[in-house]
Protein backbone atom coordinates (compact mmCIF):
# COMPACT_ATOMS: atom_id res chain seq x y z
CA UNK A 1 0.00 0.00 0.00
CA UNK A 2 1.21 3.23 -0.62
CA UNK A 3 1.58 5.75 2.17
CA UNK A 4 1.56 9.43 1.34
CA UNK A 5 2.17 12.59 3.83
CA UNK A 6 1.63 16.25 2.68
CA UNK A 7 2.62 19.75 4.16
CA UNK A 8 3.84 19.42 8.11
CA UNK A 9 2.93 15.59 8.21
CA UNK A 10 5.42 15.02 5.36
CA UNK A 11 7.90 17.73 7.01
CA UNK A 12 7.86 15.83 10.23
CA UNK A 13 7.78 12.10 9.28
CA UNK A 14 10.80 12.84 6.82
CA UNK A 15 9.39 11.24 3.49
CA UNK A 16 6.84 11.96 1.11
CA UNK A 17 6.05 8.99 0.75
CA UNK A 18 6.28 4.99 1.17
CA UNK A 19 5.63 1.83 0.80
CA UNK A 20 3.71 0.19 3.96
CA UNK A 21 3.13 -3.95 4.27
CA UNK A 22 0.03 -4.23 6.71
CA UNK A 23 -2.85 -6.07 7.85
CA UNK A 24 -5.00 -2.55 9.29
CA UNK A 25 -8.60 -3.21 9.16
CA UNK A 26 -9.26 0.12 9.19
CA UNK A 27 -6.71 3.92 8.40
CA UNK A 28 -7.15 3.80 12.56
CA UNK A 29 -5.41 0.62 12.55
CA UNK A 30 -2.30 1.96 10.30
CA UNK A 31 -1.83 4.97 12.46
CA UNK A 32 -1.55 3.04 15.44
CA UNK A 33 0.94 0.78 13.40
CA UNK A 34 2.79 3.52 12.40
CA UNK A 35 2.77 5.59 16.11
CA UNK A 36 4.28 2.49 17.23
CA UNK A 37 7.35 2.55 14.75
CA UNK A 38 9.44 5.42 15.68
CA UNK A 39 9.20 8.74 17.73
CA UNK A 40 8.80 10.99 14.38
CA UNK A 41 5.48 8.87 13.22
CA UNK A 42 4.21 9.21 17.15
CA UNK A 43 4.28 13.14 16.46
CA UNK A 44 3.20 13.43 13.53
CA UNK A 45 -0.08 11.25 14.59
CA UNK A 46 0.04 12.59 17.94
CA UNK A 47 -3.24 15.12 17.15
CA UNK A 48 -5.49 13.01 14.83
CA UNK A 49 -8.66 15.95 15.29
CA UNK A 50 -5.23 18.01 13.25
CA UNK A 51 -4.77 15.66 10.38
CA UNK A 52 -7.18 14.48 7.18
CA UNK A 53 -6.84 11.43 5.42
CA UNK A 54 -7.90 10.41 2.06
CA UNK A 55 -8.15 6.67 0.31
CA UNK A 56 -7.93 6.44 -3.27
CA UNK A 57 -7.88 10.40 -3.75
CA UNK A 58 -11.56 10.74 -2.30
CA UNK A 59 -11.45 12.48 1.34
CA UNK A 60 -12.29 10.16 3.98
CA UNK A 61 -12.75 9.34 7.54
CA UNK A 62 -10.14 7.48 9.89
CA UNK A 63 -12.79 4.86 11.08
CA UNK A 64 -13.10 3.92 7.36
CA UNK A 65 -11.81 0.45 6.15
CA UNK A 66 -8.90 -0.39 4.21
CA UNK A 67 -10.39 -3.53 2.07
CA UNK A 68 -9.11 -2.86 -1.25
CA UNK A 69 -7.55 0.89 -0.93
CA UNK A 70 -3.69 1.22 -3.10
CA UNK A 71 -3.37 4.95 -1.82
CA UNK A 72 -3.61 6.16 1.71
CA UNK A 73 -2.74 9.99 2.13
CA UNK A 74 -2.36 11.76 5.32
CA UNK A 75 -2.07 15.76 5.90
CA UNK A 76 -3.79 18.66 8.04
CA UNK A 77 -6.74 20.44 6.60
CA UNK A 78 -6.47 22.01 3.16
CA UNK A 79 -5.39 25.77 3.19
CA UNK A 80 -6.74 26.21 -1.04
CA UNK A 81 -8.43 29.53 -2.55
CA UNK B 1 -15.74 23.29 -18.29
CA UNK B 2 -12.43 24.17 -17.29
CA UNK B 3 -10.02 23.06 -14.76
CA UNK B 4 -6.26 23.46 -14.33
CA UNK B 5 -3.78 23.20 -11.84
CA UNK B 6 -0.51 24.76 -13.03
CA UNK B 7 2.30 26.15 -11.69
CA UNK B 8 3.12 28.69 -14.59
CA UNK B 9 0.90 32.26 -13.83
CA UNK B 10 -2.30 32.72 -16.09
CA UNK B 11 -3.76 35.75 -17.37
CA UNK B 12 -6.46 36.91 -15.79
CA UNK B 13 -7.36 39.07 -18.40
CA UNK B 14 -7.26 36.65 -21.39
CA UNK B 15 -9.21 34.33 -19.43
CA UNK B 16 -11.93 36.10 -18.55
CA UNK B 17 -12.48 37.09 -21.95
CA UNK B 18 -12.34 33.97 -23.28
CA UNK B 19 -15.07 32.64 -20.48
CA UNK B 20 -17.11 35.41 -21.11
CA UNK B 21 -17.81 35.44 -24.92
CA UNK B 22 -17.69 31.42 -24.83
CA UNK B 23 -20.79 31.25 -22.27
CA UNK B 24 -23.64 30.94 -24.51
CA UNK B 25 -26.98 32.30 -23.34
CA UNK B 26 -25.75 33.23 -20.37
CA UNK B 27 -26.47 36.92 -19.17
CA UNK B 28 -24.49 36.41 -16.01
CA UNK B 29 -20.55 35.95 -15.88
CA UNK B 30 -18.40 36.37 -12.44
CA UNK B 31 -15.26 35.61 -11.71
CA UNK B 32 -13.24 35.47 -8.53
CA UNK B 33 -9.46 35.60 -8.20
CA UNK B 34 -6.93 35.24 -5.72
CA UNK B 35 -3.93 37.13 -4.85
CA UNK B 36 -1.21 36.24 -2.54
CA UNK B 37 -1.11 39.13 0.38
CA UNK B 38 1.76 39.81 2.79
CA UNK B 39 1.38 37.53 5.89
CA UNK B 40 -0.37 38.99 8.63
CA UNK B 41 2.46 39.07 10.89
CA UNK B 42 5.65 40.14 9.12
CA UNK B 43 6.61 40.59 5.95
CA UNK B 44 6.47 37.77 3.70
CA UNK B 45 9.02 37.17 0.89
CA UNK B 46 7.30 33.48 -0.58
CA UNK B 47 4.33 31.70 -0.27
CA UNK B 48 4.84 27.63 -1.07
CA UNK B 49 1.73 25.93 -2.49
CA UNK B 50 2.26 21.95 -1.82
CA UNK B 51 -0.49 20.27 -3.32
CA UNK B 52 -1.58 16.36 -3.74
CA UNK B 53 -0.87 15.71 -7.69
CA UNK B 54 -3.04 12.89 -7.88
CA UNK B 55 -5.99 13.86 -5.97
CA UNK B 56 -6.26 17.75 -7.45
CA UNK B 57 -7.65 17.68 -10.58
CA UNK B 58 -10.04 15.30 -9.83
CA UNK B 59 -11.03 17.19 -6.36
CA UNK B 60 -11.55 20.32 -8.67
CA UNK B 61 -13.81 18.80 -11.25
CA UNK B 62 -16.15 17.08 -8.89
CA UNK B 63 -16.70 20.78 -7.11
CA UNK B 64 -16.88 22.20 -10.32
CA UNK B 65 -19.35 19.84 -11.19
CA UNK B 66 -21.53 19.73 -8.44
CA UNK B 67 -21.77 23.85 -9.29
CA UNK B 68 -22.84 23.04 -12.79
CA UNK B 69 -25.89 20.67 -12.17
CA UNK B 70 -26.63 22.45 -8.72
CA UNK B 71 -27.00 26.18 -10.11
CA UNK B 72 -27.55 24.78 -13.91
CA UNK B 73 -24.82 27.00 -14.95
CA UNK B 74 -23.98 27.48 -18.35
CA UNK B 75 -20.08 27.25 -17.76
CA UNK B 76 -17.80 26.98 -15.25
CA UNK B 77 -14.11 27.57 -14.45
CA UNK B 78 -11.31 26.84 -11.77
CA UNK B 79 -7.20 27.18 -12.04
CA UNK B 80 -5.40 26.94 -9.41
CA UNK B 81 -1.62 27.35 -8.63
CA UNK B 82 1.11 25.73 -6.91
CA UNK B 83 4.89 26.03 -6.17
CA UNK B 84 6.25 29.20 -4.93
CA UNK B 85 4.55 32.82 -5.25
CA UNK B 86 5.65 36.48 -4.53
CA UNK B 87 2.99 38.74 -2.86
CA UNK B 88 0.96 40.40 -5.45
CA UNK B 89 1.29 37.30 -7.76
CA UNK B 90 -2.39 35.66 -8.97
CA UNK B 91 -3.03 32.54 -6.62
CA UNK B 92 -6.49 31.26 -8.32
CA UNK B 93 -9.36 32.06 -10.02
CA UNK B 94 -12.84 30.54 -10.43
CA UNK B 95 -15.52 31.96 -13.05
CA UNK B 96 -19.16 31.34 -13.48
CA UNK B 97 -22.03 32.12 -16.16
CA UNK B 98 -25.53 31.96 -16.38
CA UNK B 99 -28.67 33.08 -16.86
CA UNK B 100 -29.16 34.83 -13.59
CA UNK B 101 -27.19 37.48 -11.65
CA UNK B 102 -27.90 35.60 -8.59
CA UNK B 103 -26.91 31.74 -9.45
CA UNK B 104 -23.36 33.04 -11.46
CA UNK B 105 -22.74 34.97 -7.65
CA UNK B 106 -24.16 32.04 -5.38
CA UNK B 107 -21.87 29.28 -7.62
CA UNK B 108 -18.86 31.43 -7.26
CA UNK B 109 -19.11 31.30 -3.55
CA UNK B 110 -19.72 27.80 -3.33
CA UNK B 111 -16.92 26.67 -5.86
CA UNK B 112 -14.46 29.17 -3.30
CA UNK B 113 -15.74 27.87 -0.09
CA UNK B 114 -14.98 24.16 -1.18
CA UNK B 115 -11.83 24.95 -2.83
CA UNK B 116 -10.44 26.69 0.68
CA UNK B 117 -11.30 23.45 2.63
CA UNK B 118 -11.88 20.79 0.46
CA UNK B 119 -8.98 21.02 -2.53
CA UNK B 120 -5.70 19.41 -1.80
CA UNK B 121 -3.59 22.63 -1.35
CA UNK B 122 -1.62 23.55 1.44
CA UNK B 123 0.32 27.12 1.87
CA UNK B 124 3.64 27.80 3.97
CA UNK B 125 4.51 31.27 3.90
CA UNK B 126 8.51 31.91 4.28
CA UNK B 127 8.95 35.24 6.17
CA UNK B 128 12.20 37.95 5.55
CA UNK B 129 13.90 36.71 8.56
CA UNK B 130 14.15 33.17 7.40
CA UNK B 131 11.12 31.65 9.18
CA UNK B 132 8.23 29.68 7.55
CA UNK B 133 4.82 28.69 8.80
CA UNK B 134 2.16 26.90 7.94
CA UNK B 135 -0.87 28.74 6.64
CA UNK B 136 -3.64 27.31 9.74
CA UNK B 137 -7.27 26.33 8.27
CA UNK B 138 -9.71 29.02 9.73
CA UNK B 139 -12.37 27.36 11.48
CA UNK B 140 -14.14 30.09 9.72
CA UNK B 141 -13.46 28.40 6.32
CA UNK B 142 -15.11 25.17 7.52
CA UNK B 143 -17.57 26.61 8.77
CA UNK B 144 -18.83 28.58 5.76
CA UNK B 145 -19.09 25.05 3.64
CA UNK B 146 -22.11 24.30 6.68
CA UNK B 147 -24.49 27.38 4.10
CA UNK B 148 -24.53 24.70 1.28
CA UNK C 1 -12.56 54.40 -8.12
CA UNK C 2 -13.50 54.03 -12.07
CA UNK C 3 -16.91 54.54 -13.41
CA UNK C 4 -17.35 54.69 -16.74
CA UNK C 5 -21.06 55.80 -18.62
CA UNK C 6 -20.84 54.48 -22.01
CA UNK C 7 -22.14 53.96 -25.46
CA UNK C 8 -18.91 51.95 -27.14
CA UNK C 9 -18.28 48.06 -26.08
CA UNK C 10 -15.45 47.77 -23.35
CA UNK C 11 -13.16 45.17 -23.11
CA UNK C 12 -13.62 42.74 -20.07
CA UNK C 13 -10.87 40.90 -20.31
CA UNK C 14 -8.21 44.51 -20.57
CA UNK C 15 -10.89 46.15 -17.75
CA UNK C 16 -10.32 42.66 -15.23
CA UNK C 17 -6.83 42.88 -15.73
CA UNK C 18 -6.21 46.32 -15.23
CA UNK C 19 -8.61 46.46 -11.97
CA UNK C 20 -6.25 43.57 -10.41
CA UNK C 21 -2.99 44.52 -10.55
CA UNK C 22 -4.03 48.01 -9.65
CA UNK C 23 -5.38 46.68 -6.58
CA UNK C 24 -2.60 47.16 -4.25
CA UNK C 25 -2.61 45.19 -1.24
CA UNK C 26 -6.16 43.51 -2.38
CA UNK C 27 -6.51 39.78 -1.48
CA UNK C 28 -9.52 39.06 -3.54
CA UNK C 29 -11.25 40.38 -6.77
CA UNK C 30 -14.52 39.74 -8.07
CA UNK C 31 -16.14 40.79 -11.43
CA UNK C 32 -20.00 40.34 -12.72
CA UNK C 33 -20.01 40.80 -16.17
CA UNK C 34 -23.78 41.53 -17.80
CA UNK C 35 -24.55 40.16 -21.12
CA UNK C 36 -27.58 40.98 -23.23
CA UNK C 37 -29.88 37.75 -23.60
CA UNK C 38 -32.62 36.96 -26.07
CA UNK C 39 -35.96 38.01 -24.33
CA UNK C 40 -37.71 35.79 -22.32
CA UNK C 41 -40.45 35.87 -25.05
CA UNK C 42 -39.85 35.62 -28.33
CA UNK C 43 -36.33 36.57 -30.25
CA UNK C 44 -35.40 40.25 -29.69
CA UNK C 45 -32.88 41.81 -32.30
CA UNK C 46 -31.91 44.92 -30.08
CA UNK C 47 -31.84 46.12 -26.68
CA UNK C 48 -32.04 50.05 -26.58
CA UNK C 49 -30.79 51.22 -23.53
CA UNK C 50 -32.07 55.45 -22.52
CA UNK C 51 -30.66 56.69 -19.30
CA UNK C 52 -30.52 60.11 -18.12
CA UNK C 53 -27.27 62.15 -18.43
CA UNK C 54 -27.10 64.43 -15.81
CA UNK C 55 -27.95 61.66 -13.13
CA UNK C 56 -25.81 58.79 -14.14
CA UNK C 57 -22.33 59.29 -13.44
CA UNK C 58 -23.27 60.96 -10.11
CA UNK C 59 -25.61 57.70 -8.83
CA UNK C 60 -22.97 55.46 -9.82
CA UNK C 61 -20.31 57.27 -8.36
CA UNK C 62 -22.25 57.40 -5.08
CA UNK C 63 -23.40 54.08 -4.94
CA UNK C 64 -19.56 52.84 -5.79
CA UNK C 65 -18.16 55.02 -2.92
CA UNK C 66 -20.98 53.46 -0.37
CA UNK C 67 -19.83 50.04 -1.53
CA UNK C 68 -15.81 51.35 -1.02
CA UNK C 69 -16.78 52.62 2.77
CA UNK C 70 -18.74 50.14 3.96
CA UNK C 71 -16.40 47.28 2.48
CA UNK C 72 -12.99 48.73 3.26
CA UNK C 73 -12.49 48.16 -0.37
CA UNK C 74 -8.96 48.86 -1.66
CA UNK C 75 -10.94 49.40 -5.53
CA UNK C 76 -14.39 49.73 -6.81
CA UNK C 77 -15.11 49.93 -10.78
CA UNK C 78 -18.53 50.07 -12.50
CA UNK C 79 -19.36 50.70 -16.36
CA UNK C 80 -22.99 50.66 -18.17
CA UNK C 81 -23.24 50.91 -21.29
CA UNK C 82 -26.11 53.06 -23.39
CA UNK C 83 -27.92 52.77 -26.59
CA UNK C 84 -28.64 49.55 -28.90
CA UNK C 85 -27.11 46.53 -27.95
CA UNK C 86 -27.53 42.97 -29.43
CA UNK C 87 -28.22 39.71 -27.76
CA UNK C 88 -24.51 38.32 -26.57
CA UNK C 89 -22.97 41.90 -26.22
CA UNK C 90 -21.76 42.76 -22.91
CA UNK C 91 -23.54 45.49 -21.20
CA UNK C 92 -22.22 46.07 -17.71
CA UNK C 93 -19.91 45.30 -15.41
CA UNK C 94 -18.67 45.78 -12.17
CA UNK C 95 -15.21 44.63 -10.33
CA UNK C 96 -14.61 44.94 -6.24
CA UNK C 97 -10.96 44.57 -4.45
CA UNK C 98 -10.53 43.71 -1.03
CA UNK C 99 -8.73 41.61 1.62
CA UNK C 100 -10.72 39.26 2.39
CA UNK C 101 -13.07 37.49 -0.65
CA UNK C 102 -16.17 37.99 1.63
CA UNK C 103 -16.23 41.41 1.26
CA UNK C 104 -14.98 41.43 -2.38
CA UNK C 105 -18.12 39.40 -2.96
CA UNK C 106 -20.73 41.13 -0.88
CA UNK C 107 -19.59 44.68 -2.20
CA UNK C 108 -20.22 43.38 -6.27
CA UNK C 109 -23.81 41.72 -5.07
CA UNK C 110 -24.79 45.18 -3.43
CA UNK C 111 -23.45 47.12 -6.83
CA UNK C 112 -25.12 44.64 -8.53
CA UNK C 113 -28.54 45.12 -6.58
CA UNK C 114 -28.53 49.24 -6.78
CA UNK C 115 -27.40 49.57 -10.41
CA UNK C 116 -30.91 47.14 -10.98
CA UNK C 117 -33.04 49.59 -9.54
CA UNK C 118 -31.09 52.69 -7.94
CA UNK C 119 -29.28 53.45 -11.59
CA UNK C 120 -30.87 55.91 -14.24
CA UNK C 121 -31.26 53.24 -16.99
CA UNK C 122 -34.43 51.85 -18.94
CA UNK C 123 -33.98 49.15 -20.92
CA UNK C 124 -36.72 48.66 -24.53
CA UNK C 125 -36.53 45.03 -25.60
CA UNK C 126 -37.33 45.01 -29.83
CA UNK C 127 -38.07 41.79 -30.84
CA UNK C 128 -37.65 40.00 -34.37
CA UNK C 129 -41.54 40.68 -35.10
CA UNK C 130 -41.29 44.65 -34.60
CA UNK C 131 -42.73 44.73 -31.53
CA UNK C 132 -41.16 46.61 -28.88
CA UNK C 133 -41.14 46.75 -25.36
CA UNK C 134 -40.33 48.34 -22.36
CA UNK C 135 -38.52 46.09 -19.30
CA UNK C 136 -40.45 46.24 -16.34
CA UNK C 137 -38.32 46.30 -13.24
CA UNK C 138 -39.11 42.95 -11.00
CA UNK C 139 -40.64 42.74 -7.67
CA UNK C 140 -37.34 40.74 -6.77
CA UNK C 141 -34.72 43.51 -7.82
CA UNK C 142 -36.98 45.96 -5.06
CA UNK C 143 -36.64 43.48 -2.68
CA UNK C 144 -33.11 42.33 -2.99
CA UNK C 145 -31.75 46.30 -1.72
CA UNK C 146 -33.66 45.21 1.60
CA UNK C 147 -30.84 42.99 2.54
CA UNK C 148 -28.13 46.03 2.69
CA UNK D 1 -37.90 74.85 -14.47
CA UNK D 2 -36.43 71.95 -16.62
CA UNK D 3 -39.50 69.43 -16.63
CA UNK D 4 -37.67 65.95 -18.03
CA UNK D 5 -39.32 62.56 -19.02
CA UNK D 6 -37.38 59.08 -19.78
CA UNK D 7 -38.46 55.65 -21.01
CA UNK D 8 -42.70 55.36 -21.77
CA UNK D 9 -43.47 58.42 -19.95
CA UNK D 10 -41.46 60.44 -22.72
CA UNK D 11 -43.35 58.45 -25.22
CA UNK D 12 -46.85 58.87 -23.64
CA UNK D 13 -46.04 62.66 -23.52
CA UNK D 14 -44.12 62.92 -26.21
CA UNK D 15 -41.31 65.09 -25.36
CA UNK D 16 -38.15 64.28 -23.37
CA UNK D 17 -38.18 67.75 -21.75
CA UNK D 18 -39.85 71.28 -21.52
CA UNK D 19 -39.62 74.53 -19.99
CA UNK D 20 -42.21 74.67 -17.49
CA UNK D 21 -43.67 77.81 -14.98
CA UNK D 22 -45.06 76.70 -11.72
CA UNK D 23 -46.16 77.60 -8.77
CA UNK D 24 -46.23 74.13 -7.56
CA UNK D 25 -45.15 73.66 -3.80
CA UNK D 26 -44.72 70.21 -4.29
CA UNK D 27 -44.05 67.55 -7.05
CA UNK D 28 -47.68 66.18 -6.69
CA UNK D 29 -48.68 69.95 -7.19
CA UNK D 30 -46.73 69.85 -10.12
CA UNK D 31 -47.85 66.40 -11.45
CA UNK D 32 -51.60 67.63 -10.65
CA UNK D 33 -50.89 70.93 -13.10
CA UNK D 34 -49.44 68.93 -15.87
CA UNK D 35 -52.97 66.46 -15.72
CA UNK D 36 -54.91 69.05 -16.15
CA UNK D 37 -53.45 70.35 -19.42
CA UNK D 38 -53.91 67.45 -21.60
CA UNK D 39 -54.74 63.44 -22.43
CA UNK D 40 -51.64 62.57 -22.90
CA UNK D 41 -50.31 63.91 -19.36
CA UNK D 42 -53.34 62.57 -17.62
CA UNK D 43 -52.04 59.10 -19.33
CA UNK D 44 -48.53 59.22 -17.87
CA UNK D 45 -49.60 60.25 -15.02
CA UNK D 46 -52.65 58.18 -13.97
CA UNK D 47 -50.81 55.87 -11.61
CA UNK D 48 -48.33 57.85 -9.63
CA UNK D 49 -47.26 54.03 -8.00
CA UNK D 50 -45.67 53.29 -11.36
CA UNK D 51 -43.19 56.33 -11.51
CA UNK D 52 -40.29 57.78 -9.99
CA UNK D 53 -39.19 61.33 -9.41
CA UNK D 54 -35.94 63.02 -9.09
CA UNK D 55 -35.19 66.22 -8.25
CA UNK D 56 -32.19 68.08 -9.65
CA UNK D 57 -30.46 64.60 -10.27
CA UNK D 58 -31.17 62.96 -6.83
CA UNK D 59 -34.18 60.45 -6.45
CA UNK D 60 -36.51 61.88 -4.21
CA UNK D 61 -40.54 61.75 -3.05
CA UNK D 62 -43.92 62.85 -4.79
CA UNK D 63 -44.53 65.14 -1.99
CA UNK D 64 -41.03 66.89 -1.53
CA UNK D 65 -41.63 70.80 -1.72
CA UNK D 66 -40.05 72.07 -5.33
CA UNK D 67 -38.37 75.00 -3.79
CA UNK D 68 -34.72 75.72 -5.37
CA UNK D 69 -35.15 72.75 -7.59
CA UNK D 70 -34.29 73.90 -11.07
CA UNK D 71 -34.62 70.03 -13.03
CA UNK D 72 -37.35 67.55 -12.18
CA UNK D 73 -37.56 64.01 -13.91
CA UNK D 74 -40.46 61.98 -14.41
CA UNK D 75 -39.67 57.91 -15.17
CA UNK D 76 -40.72 54.77 -14.09
CA UNK D 77 -38.86 52.15 -12.12
CA UNK D 78 -34.91 51.71 -13.09
CA UNK D 79 -34.04 48.53 -14.50
CA UNK D 80 -30.58 48.80 -15.29
CA UNK D 81 -27.55 46.15 -14.82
Amino acid sequence: MDVLYFAWVRERIGLPREKVETSANTVMELVEELKSREERYAAAFADISALRVALDQELSEFDAPLEGVREVAFFPPMTGG
Amino acid sequence: MRVEVQEAPFDVGAVTSEFTSGAKGAGAIVTFTGVVREADAGAMTVMEIEHYPAMTQKALEQIATQAIERWSLADALVIHRFGRLSPGDQIMMVATASRHRKDAFEAAEFLMDYLKSRAPFWKKEILNDGSADWVAAKDGDEKALERW
